[in-house]
């Protein structure tokens, strides 16, 4: 996916801005209406995900009631191959996928943080190293490599899957992050800082890493599309375990179970569809905004 | 003349028909959440045939948004209104603010031309200058190849520039005063009958700034346009100009020949202004501050916008604020103020 | 737009079929069609391969009658030790040359190069004339017949260099494990021949191959080439999400594939015939007897058996075509009354769901209900892993479905779908707390083979030789009627050619199946074959026609009707 | 009236600054792609090392797999068909990996690819041979397509800030976007294919129709264009959204620009600003983008070629990780990175080509 | 001459794409406490290159920097620090040198609590409040809670003064501090920085590239011409501005134009041959300002490179021609 092209052409021109500070990104992203659709549209779908399954019903196969159409009596979205109600599963389904999403994401982001910025911060070899294996984890095609890694680890839990996914998505945002501590770094306030002796844990901590706080929340963002992408498009392959049920894996029985080519089921298959689509809509709109946000040049003079 | 008596003559500079008749002109950008700023806020300016004009201020006081607005090249936000009429040598009267499409077109360059501050970007990064000129000649004339050859070459000549080298090179090639002065060759390409320029020389080394104001004064010579000089380098505007204009927060306060404006300056800004400037010969200067910074424009004091810095300042100054007047009757020497205490306003320099 | 496909559509005199099957297109798929060679244009164990290079004959699995193709009869001599084929006279290969007892010959020895299980059973091969093979039995089994008879006859034309280098090697003694005989036989291996020679009515239309289709033309000179009334063969490339879209579109008459439940429900309402035939296997739970030494418990097992609904189960995974196993034999509910009596029959208990025998056994186990879970002897939770391929649309909710259902009894059981590749290593090497997998055998009749899949194949016995033990049930039992060695009852169910002597053994491994339950088969898988009538072809066998209790991937009823002349065109 | 005019040094007449020879610039350059071909070759060098062990740390092996699938099909014993699997796979699974990886760089280094595990006889070359140009076609078709079209639709976008027709594409650009490919290819097949039936499904199967015989003509390219439809749609879908919001950005930018309003000032006509002084300046930065993207697209390949059972290199990517079929996935792995870096490497040729302020050397600016 | 703060005979070479350019060569300077050192020289001549070696951010390429006595870069690690805070740095973008995230309050209290100046968060306060005072940003408390975004360019680039005085250093390196200022603020500025250097008895190295700045901060001191990387004229800023004697310290001050309408226009150029200025990666031979000297003399301008000699009093110039014909 091509997350990574439309915001790396912005990295450059990021500068840090009043608005660094989460209350005004917050105030910002009010602001804007797209971006405040896409918060509204996470926010509601984290909402419901993480409270919606205390109040379904644990859901039985039901033979006499399997693929019910959309609209059906009792079962607004239908039901599935074994006669389960899509709705239900659609709420109790998207925990998961959120929430590896996000793990993924603050790995890769952290991930990111550190390599980045000791990359650019060090510089010397370090920082040889540490783009060599961007530009060459980079160079594979990652769904791939998640394909062929995925197979060799038994990825039982959730947080090995976030590990996994957040592991290889480092490079684009360790890129971004070590161009963005480089400028930084050369900035005069950070120079005013050394000169002042300040410590250089309190350099990069206090006086560098505060003024990336959008764009490193920028960067989680588009983290999560993509360990999403990632994630459910190796459920879709059934190169992940089918452990539990969430979105990523009903996309797959119902790919498996050939709803799509069944008019009566085309609710069990478009409901995770759309749910996942809305979901990472809602980031980009997200990201989009914080983006316009963070590179005064897009906004209007 | 289309001024009528109610305006101040002091906007009248020589004698004759002003090429550049501007009244009331505004300029308003919107901000955010429909809010807007007014940058230029009524400003009055008459400039004659062969004039040269400078505008000087402190930064911010709108003096490019001024530049911009007339020629109506204000970024999407921003929007001039008032009257701004230009009268071209053949006669005709052009109202600029209503021209469109390709009206404007023409008028841009053909009659007014612009150099930009900061002519560092005001050239295509991928076009050879021979690109520039080119385009430039072909949006307004059907000249040939040949012809725009050699008028570019005869220009770049003129700003003492090598044609046959500069022609082929790419921005990026030239030094800062080079393409400065690219630029003020090209502006001059169509002969325009006005040159705006804003701080043509900001950013430039000394001796750099030095040759672009030598060509300056010599192509106006030759060819004798008139000139609006946007700076806020007071040392420039006493060499360069034959009347000086000083703006503060989007107005001029005060306007006359240049000798009489460096010499008996009448408001208390433009007096601040002058004593806050190093010269260069001579012992050590008795210097002195204006203090405070220029007022944010969305938040105007009342009255006179200058009396929170002004040491001459009284109760009155808060209720109004005062409209340019003038204060000399002699011919062609006309000096305006807008200050209730012009009188007292005495800089106790004279002219050397 | 595309081209005017010039091999599809039925317009003007041709009468084509159309049919689905998976194939590869050079390089990877390629005409090297020796038995055991990898990746030859389409798998061995296509239908349609019967109607290009055809075998000696074709069983009825219901009727336990040969119908006899290339051959023209074969008998067994069982004192002289000798099985004799004889050909058909006047067959012809596609070039114009006639089919002899030659070809026969070079491909059995092209089945020695080729390690083939045939050979376990012969000594040698010879022709005595044109048109006769004569089979040397080394070790007598009636499954031999089978070997012989289902083995598609190769051109000796083509493959004679290879199989005469063969019968050399083979009659020197010499080994294919090492020298010569290893480079033999990898070499073969990678023999491309180009354009071969049929004997079947069809042949391929090499232009035509594109990598979604590939048209099998006739061949006027091949066996039995005016009783067939089609004029050509369209095949569909593709596993089962490939081609639904095109059956969907009618462009299929007949696929073999396995549909999902859905996507047969959308068949049938567009106005096509399920066929139902049988497979003789489905689905089973494997239990790990090493990680979880309470399932060695037979009354767990047995338990478990209980709890489940397998018709829930069958029909949530395979709708009308997963029938619960009634008789838990251990082999296909189709054969058992071939091999068990009526009286022994009785004996074989049907597990029905019986949740509160299932608490009953479970009790007597040693386990303990601790809220609503269960609690093993040993006192821990009892949760466990189920594994399941995920690919398969079948077994996928099967898995999902038996650990839903062992949950709510309060067996906690996580769903862990994995690669279809990934399901056989794990299981061999132990890695599954409880698996999904195979029990029974759908390419060969006999339950020894059955026995094989449900107590070999991921048990120790042949596990292991990758290194693991399967799920290590101990083949040493002891049942109600006393001890029995599982092993020595299966292996001796195959060999002989005393029917009788077969029945007792393959009764005695079946009622010990039923009652220590080593694997659990939830239901007996049928086809769910789409069938079009009356577009292109006038009449699939009937539903309760006999042929229609052939496996499909054996001895396909639709082929066979074709050479019979009741699949036609309409 | 000024004293300046007189100085001689209103006779001096300047030029830019001379390069100093043209040879160093030449040594410059060479040093420079020298550089940069090393890295590139370091880079493949790292991926097929990094590849070469992840793919043999795969549970389960191809042979183990053919053992299985034979026992499981004939009923043979597992001694016969260990032995024969033996003689069929060149690969020993006990042989040291270290070894293995020598024999294979050896290998590599003479332009051997290797043979296919899985199908014994095919060489990994003919593999990828078979396979990338039907990738290399759809995915090249897409990627031009929706680059022209996403730089069309970015400029209106820019140019119409705030209007209805720019709220209405960014939206459209962002849901697109946010889509994953899959999911399109999913859509696809549910609207286009089965609901609406706008697409015959059978028809579109394969690369090209049956019986047509592949030729360089146009009713060939026309007919393999109709079968590549849907995957090329996909991809179009996928990546426009992206193309546009990223030409949109740059669009805003470029129009901020100073010699934009130059060249308004100069009076020349919108249409001559639009392409030659925007259009062309705001192109610039996404050259770099596409080389990168070529990757991603790719790798989605995987995706889209498996849902439309298009056969190219995601679709024979697919089956190589299923079946272990190390020397394939190897070998698809190094052609993708190949391709990848070759495309980089292309685009900051073209690059600086088209953006003279970048000599090939560095990318100082000015 | 010993100084506090002393650069002998520094040199910093930088390896571009174009090749290794010598941005400051052979540079000596020094400058004390109370003292006004003047560095001023076009775009690119060297002067914050110098200034950076001099403030212990960058090791020159050869040569010392030293301070009181002792080259910095042999310092141990204690000692470098009370290097690094007696020389204190503001510079020239107060836009950029104030952390945006950060209060005023914040920046200034940050070292001082850091380095032990004052005891406890409340004395810090303190000490920020007086140091905004003495920076003439009053009432001090109205600044403390802002964010840089909230002042204007003046008083931002006063906090900046203000936090270079957090730690009571000897010497102040001011590069080009005030020239991104309005000509009213940029006074007002200066004059706060000249009070500073009498009350606080700081010594500043002040880098301009407008001599008519250099001349009014720096009267009472000395002032360096720079072209191209090296020292081209030393001496007392008085007699640098109103009797130049190197022909680039001439043309520099001719160029300058006058704010007085007459003066300006009668002022006289001093010649130059050519107007551009040869890059550093590839400097003329001998004298780096003979092409565009109008008093080049062949063979003697363009053999050796002119070292700075005394020509005049305490005034030096490093020009063939000046130290043969002595200065006018
Ligand atoms: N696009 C815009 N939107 C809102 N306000 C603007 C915009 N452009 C300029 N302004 C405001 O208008 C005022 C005048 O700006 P302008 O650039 O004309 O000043 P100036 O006198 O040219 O200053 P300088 O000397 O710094 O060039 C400033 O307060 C500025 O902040
Ligand atoms: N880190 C660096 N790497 C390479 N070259 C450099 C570096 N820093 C400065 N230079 C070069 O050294 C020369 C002197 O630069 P320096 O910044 O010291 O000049 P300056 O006199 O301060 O100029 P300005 O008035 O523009 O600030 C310039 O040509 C500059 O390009
Ligand atoms: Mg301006
Ligand atoms: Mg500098």
């Amino acid at each position: 996916m091509a997350t990574e092209t439309v915001t790396s052409g912005a990295v450059a021109a990021i500068g840090t801005t009043g608005v660094s500070r989460f209350a005004g990104i917050l105030r910002s992203l009010r602001r804007s209406p797209a971006g405040f659709i896409g918060f509204l549209i996470v926010a509601a779908l984290v909402l419901i995900t993480a409270i919606g399954p205390i109040f379904t019903p644990v859901l039985e196969p039901n033979v006499k009631e399997i693929l019910l159409p959309f609209g059906s009596p009792g079962h607004l979205l239908g039901t599935d191959n074994e006669g389960k109600d899509v709705l239900i599963q659609m709420i109790d389904g998207g925990r998961s996928v959120i929430f590896i999403g996000f793990v993924a994401a603050a790995i890769s982001t952290a991930l990111a943080i550190v390599l980045g910025s000791l990359a650019a911060y060090l510089g010397g070899w370090v920082d040889s190293v540490v783009v060599t294996a961007a530009d060459v984890v980079l160079t594979v095609p990652q769904i791939v490599l998640l394909a062929v890694l995925g197979a060799l680890f038994r990825l039982d839990s959730p947080i090995l899957l976030a590990l996994l996914v957040g592991g290889l998505s480092w490079p684009v945002l360790t890129r971004a992050i070590r161009s963005q501590v480089l400028s930084l770094k050369e900035r005069e306030f950070v120079e005013a800082a050394r000169l002042l002796d300040l410590g250089t844990a309190r350099v990069v901590f206090v006086e560098i890493l505060p003024n990336m706080a959008s764009f490193i929340l920028m960067n989680f963002m588009i983290g999560i599309t993509n360990a999403i992408y990632s994630l459910v498009g190796l459920y879709l392959l059934g190169l992940a375990p089918l452990t539990g049920s969430n979105w990523g894996i009903m996309l797959n029985r119902a790919w498996i179970a050939g709803a799509i080519f069944n008019d009566a089921s085309i609710g069990f298959i478009l409901s995770p569809v759309v749910a996942i689509t809305l979901l990472l809509l809602g980031l980009v709109m997200m990201t989009r905004s914080l983006e316009e946000i963070l590179n005064p040049r897009l906004r209007d003079r | 003349m289309t001024t009528t008596s109610s305006v101040p003559r002091a906007t009248r500079g020589g004698g004759g028909k002003p090429l550049l008749s501007i009244r009331d002109f505004k300029v308003e950008y919107r901000t955010g959440s429909g809010t807007t700023v007014q940058a230029v806020r009524g400003l009055d300016l008459d400039l004659y045939p062969g004039e040269s004009l400078a505008l000087v201020g402190e930064s911010g006081c709108g003096k490019t948004t001024f530049g911009l607005g007339l020629l109506r090249l204000l970024p999407r936000l921003g929007h001039a209104s008032g009257q701004v009429t230009f009268n071209r040598s053949d006669g005709t009267e052009i109202d600029v603010l209503k021209l469109n499409g390709r009206d404007l077109r023409e008028f841009r360059w053909r009659d007014a031309a612009m150099v930009f501050q900061g002519a560092m970007n005001a050239f295509n990064p991928v076009l050879k200058i021979r690109g520039h000129m080119h385009d430039t000649m072909r949006a307004h004339t059907k000249a040939t190849k040949q012809e725009i050859e050699e008028r570019s070459a005869e220009l770049l000549r003129l700003v003492r520039l090598e044609p046959e080298r500069v022609m082929d090179s790419y921005p990026h090639e030239l030094s800062g005063g080079m393409r400065q002065r690219v630029l003020i060759a090209m502006s001059l390409l169509l002969e325009p009958e006005v040159l705006i320029l804003d701080e043509p020389t900001t950013a430039l080394d000394i001796l750099t700034q030095r040759s672009v104001v030598d060509v300056l004064h010599e192509v106006r010579e030759r060819l004798g346009f008139s000139m609006i000089f946007i700076s806020h380098d007071l040392s420039l505007a006493a060499e360069l100009a034959d009347r000086v204009a000083t703006m503060y927060a989007g107005r001029i306060i005060e306007t006359g020949g240049v000798r009489d404006m460096f010499y008996k300056p009448r408001h208390p800004y433009t007096l601040g202004l002058i004593k806050a400037v190093p010269p260069i010969v001579g012992d050590l200067p008795d210097l002195e501050s204006i203090p405070g910074g220029p007022p944010s424009l969305a938040n105007l004091p009342k009255g006179c916008t200058f009396h929170p810095r002004c040491k001459f300042a009284t109760d009155e100054c808060q209720e109004a604020d005062p409209p340019l007047i003038p204060i000399t009757d002699e011919p062609g020497d006309a000096h305006d103020v807008a200050c209730i205490h012009s009188a007292a306003v005495h800089l106790g320099r004279s002219a050397s | 737009s595309p081209s005017k496909p010039n091999a599809s559509g039925s317009s003007g005199g041709d009468k084509p079929f159309h049919g689905a099957y998976p194939y590869e297109l050079p390089p990877k798929g390629h005409f090297n069609l020796g038995p055991g060679v990898l990746d030859g244009i389409q798998r061995a164990t296509s239908p349609y391969m019967d109607l290009i290079y055809p075998s000696g004959a074709m069983y009825y699995w219901s009727d336990k009658k040969w119908e006899y193709m290339m051959a023209e009869s074969g008998t067994l001599d069982e004192k002289a030790k000798t099985y004799t084929m004889k050909l058909r006279s006047g067959l012809t290969w596609s070039d114009g040359t006639p089919v002899t007892s030659k070809d026969v010959v070079a491909t059995f020895n092209l089945h020695w190069l080729m390690r083939q299980q045939s050979w376990t059973f012969l000594s040698d091969v010879k022709s005595t004339d044109d048109t006769t093979v004569v089979f040397t039995i080394g070790t007598p089994s009636t499954v031999l017949e089978r070997y012989i008879m289902r083995a598609p006859i190769l051109p000796a034309a083509v493959y004679g260099e290879w199989a005469t280098k063969a019968e050399t090697l083979r009659k020197a003694k010499g080994s294919l494990d090492e020298g010569e005989g290893k480079a033999l036989n990898g070499d073969f291996q990678k023999f491309r021949p180009e354009n071969p020679i049929v004997s079947g009515p069809f042949n391929y239309d090499h232009k035509s191959f594109t990598n979604a289709q590939m048209t099998l033309v006739k061949n006027d000179k091949g066996l039995f080439a005016d009783k067939i009334a089609f004029s050509k063969v369209v095949l569909y490339n593709g596993e089962t999400s490939d081609v639904t879209p095109t059956v969907m579109n009618k462009d299929v008459d007949y696929a073999t594939h396995g549909f999902a439940v859905a996507s047969e429900k959308t068949f049938q309402s567009s106005g096509f015939r399920i066929l139902r035939p049988p497979v003789y296997s489905g689905p089973a739970l494997y239990f790990n007897f090493t990680t979880h030494p309470e399932f060695a418990d037979v009354r767990v097992r047995q338990a478990i058996a209980y709890i489940l609904d397998r018709n829930e189960n069958g029909t949530v995974a395979l709708g009308d075509s997963g029938k619960p196993c009634k008789f838990m034999a251990g082999f296909s509910d189709i054969s058992v009354p071939d091999w068990v009596s009526d009286a022994d029959q009785k004996k074989l208990n049907a597990y029905e769901k019986d949740l509160d025998k299932a608490t009953q056994l479970l009790t007597a186990a040693g386990w303990k209900k601790s809220g609503d879970k269960w609690l093993t002897p040993a006192g821990k939770p009892a949760a466990y892993d189920i594994k399941f391929p995920t690919e398969f649309a079948d077994w996928n909710p099967a898995g999902t479905n038996a650990a839903d259902q062992l949950t709510k009894f309060g067996i906690t059981i996580t769903k862990r779908g994995v690669n279809y590749v990934q399901q056989e290593p794990d299981v061999l090497d132990g890695k599954f707390d409880i698996a999904i997998q195979a029990w029974g055998a759908s390419s060969h009749p006999h339950p020894y083979f059955s026995f094989v899949a449900d107590l070999y194949r991921f048990n120790y016995v042949l596990a292991a030789n990758t290194g693991g033990k399967g799920m290590n049930f101990p083949l040493k039992q002891t049942t109600t009627a006393g001890p029995i060695d599982l092993q020595a009852v299966v292996d001796k169910s195959a060999q002989g050619l005393d029917l009788d002597e077969q029945k007792k053994n393959v009764t005695a491994a079946a009622l010990a199946f039923n009652e220590l339950l080593p694997i659990i088969p939830l239901w007996e898988r049928y086809g769910n074959n789409p069938a079009l009538e009356g577009k292109r072809v006038a009449k699939f066998p009937a539903d309760d026609d006999p042929i229609l209790k052939n496996a499909p991937y054996a001895d396909n009823f639709v082929i066979m009707g074709m050479y019979s002349g009741k699949v036609a065109p309409v | 009236m000024s004293g300046a005019v007189d100085t001689p040094a209103q006779q001096l007449i300047e030029g830019p600054v001379d390069e100093p020879t043209p040879s160093p610039v030449r040594r410059f350059l060479s040093a420079w792609l020298v550089r940069r071909l090393a890295k590139a070759i370091l880079t493949i060098f790292l991926v097929s090392t990094l590849t070469f062990f992840l793919v043999r740390l795969l549970p389960g092996n191809p042979v183990d797999t053919y053992i299985q699938t034979q026992i499981a099909q004939t009923g043979i014993s597992y001694a016969d068909a260990a032995a024969q699997a033996k003689n069929l796979f060149s690969l020993d699974p006990d042989e040291p990996v270290i070894l293995q990886y020598l024999t294979y760089l050896g290998n590599l280094l003479q332009g051997d690819l290797g043979t296919s595990i899985l199908s014994p006889g095919t060489t990994v070359a003919q593999v990828i041979q078979t396979y990338l140009p039907w990738t290399l076609f759809s995915v090249g078709i897409a990627q031009i397509l929706s680059f022209l079209i996403g730089i069309v639709a970015g400029m209106v976008m820019a140019y119409r800030r705030e209007s209805w027709i720019d709220h209405l594409l960014t939206s459209i650009g962002s849901l697109l976007h946010a889509i994953p490919n899959y999911i399109v290819a999913i859509l696809i097949v549910v609207f286009l294919g089965v609901k609406l039936q706008v697409f015959n499904l059978t028809e579109a199967r394969g690369s090209y129709t049956p019986g047509v015989t592949p030729s360089f003509s146009l009713s060939f390219l026309n007919d393999i264009l109709y079968h590549a439809t849907l995957p090329i749609l996909a991809y179009l879908l996928t990546t426009v959204g992206s193309w546009a919001l990223v030409m949109k950005s740059s669009t805003v930018e470029t129009l901020g620009e100073d010699y934009v309003t130059v060249a308004r000032a100069r009076g020349l006509t919108d249409r001559r600003i639009r392409s030659g002084y925007v259009g062309r300046n705001a192109v610039l930065p996404m050259f770099s983008q596409l080389a990168v993207s070529l990757g991603f697209v790719v790798g989605g390949s995987i995706f889209v070629e498996k849902i439309f059972g298009y056969q190219g290199i995601g679709y024979s990517l697919y089956t190589a990780v299923s079946g272990r079929d190390y020397p394939v996935l190897q070998g698809i792995f190094l052609v993708v990175t190949i391709s990848v870096v070759v495309a980089n490497l292309l685009a900051d040729l073209l690059y600086s080509r088209l953006d003279p302020r970048i000599r090939v050397g560095g990318k100082t600016k000015g | 001459m010993k100084g506090t703060l002393q650069l002998d005979g520094v040199s910093q070479v930088f390896d571009t794409k174009a090749g290794p350019i010598r941005a400051v060569d052979q540079g000596n300077l020094s400058i004390n406490p109370g003292e006004v050192l003047c560095l001023v020289g076009e775009s690119g001549s060297g002067k914050t290159t110098a200034a950076r070696m001099a403030a212990g951010l960058t090791r020159p390429s050869s040569g010392t920097v030293r301070y009181e006595g002792t080259d910095i870069w042999s310092l141990r690690k204690n000692e470098f620090k009370t290097f690094r805070r007696s020389v204190q740095y503001v510079h020239q973008d107060p836009y950029a040198s104030l952390n945006p995230t950060r209060t005023i309050q914040q920046t200034l209290t940050a070292p001082l609590l850091k380095h032990g100046v004052v005891k406890g968060n409340k004395a810090a306060v303190e000490r920020a409040t007086e140091l905004l005072a003495k920076v003439d940003l009053t009432p001090p408390e109205n600044y403390l809670s802002k964010y840089p975004h909230q002042l204007s360019g003046g008083q931002r680039q006063r906090v900046a003064v203000a936090r270079a005085l957090t730690l009571d250093p000897k010497i102040i390196i001011a590069d080009e501090s005030t020239s991104m200022l309005d000509v009213s603020i940029r006074i007002s500025v200066l004059a706060m920085l000249g009070r500073l250097r009498d009350e606080l008895g700081v010594g500043f190295l002040f880098i301009t590239h407008d001599l008519a700045i250099a001349k009014y901060f720096g009267w009472r001191g000395r002032t360096a011409v720079m072209y191209l990387g090296r020292v081209v004229e030393f001496g007392p800023t008085p007699r640098i501005i109103n009797a130049p004697t190197h022909p680039y310290t001439r043309a520099l001050i001719d160029a300058i134009p006058e704010p007085d309408p007459d003066l300006t226009r009668t002022k006289n150029a001093e010649s130059l041959r050519s107007l551009e200025i040869p890059s550093l990666a590839h400097l003329p031979p001998g004298c780096a300002f003979h092409p565009r000297c109008g008093r080049f003399e062949d063979g003697l301008c363009d053999g050796a490179v002119p070292q700075l000699l005394a020509v005049r009093d305490d005034q030096a110039a490093a020009c063939h021609v000046v130290q043969r014909d002595g200065a006018a």
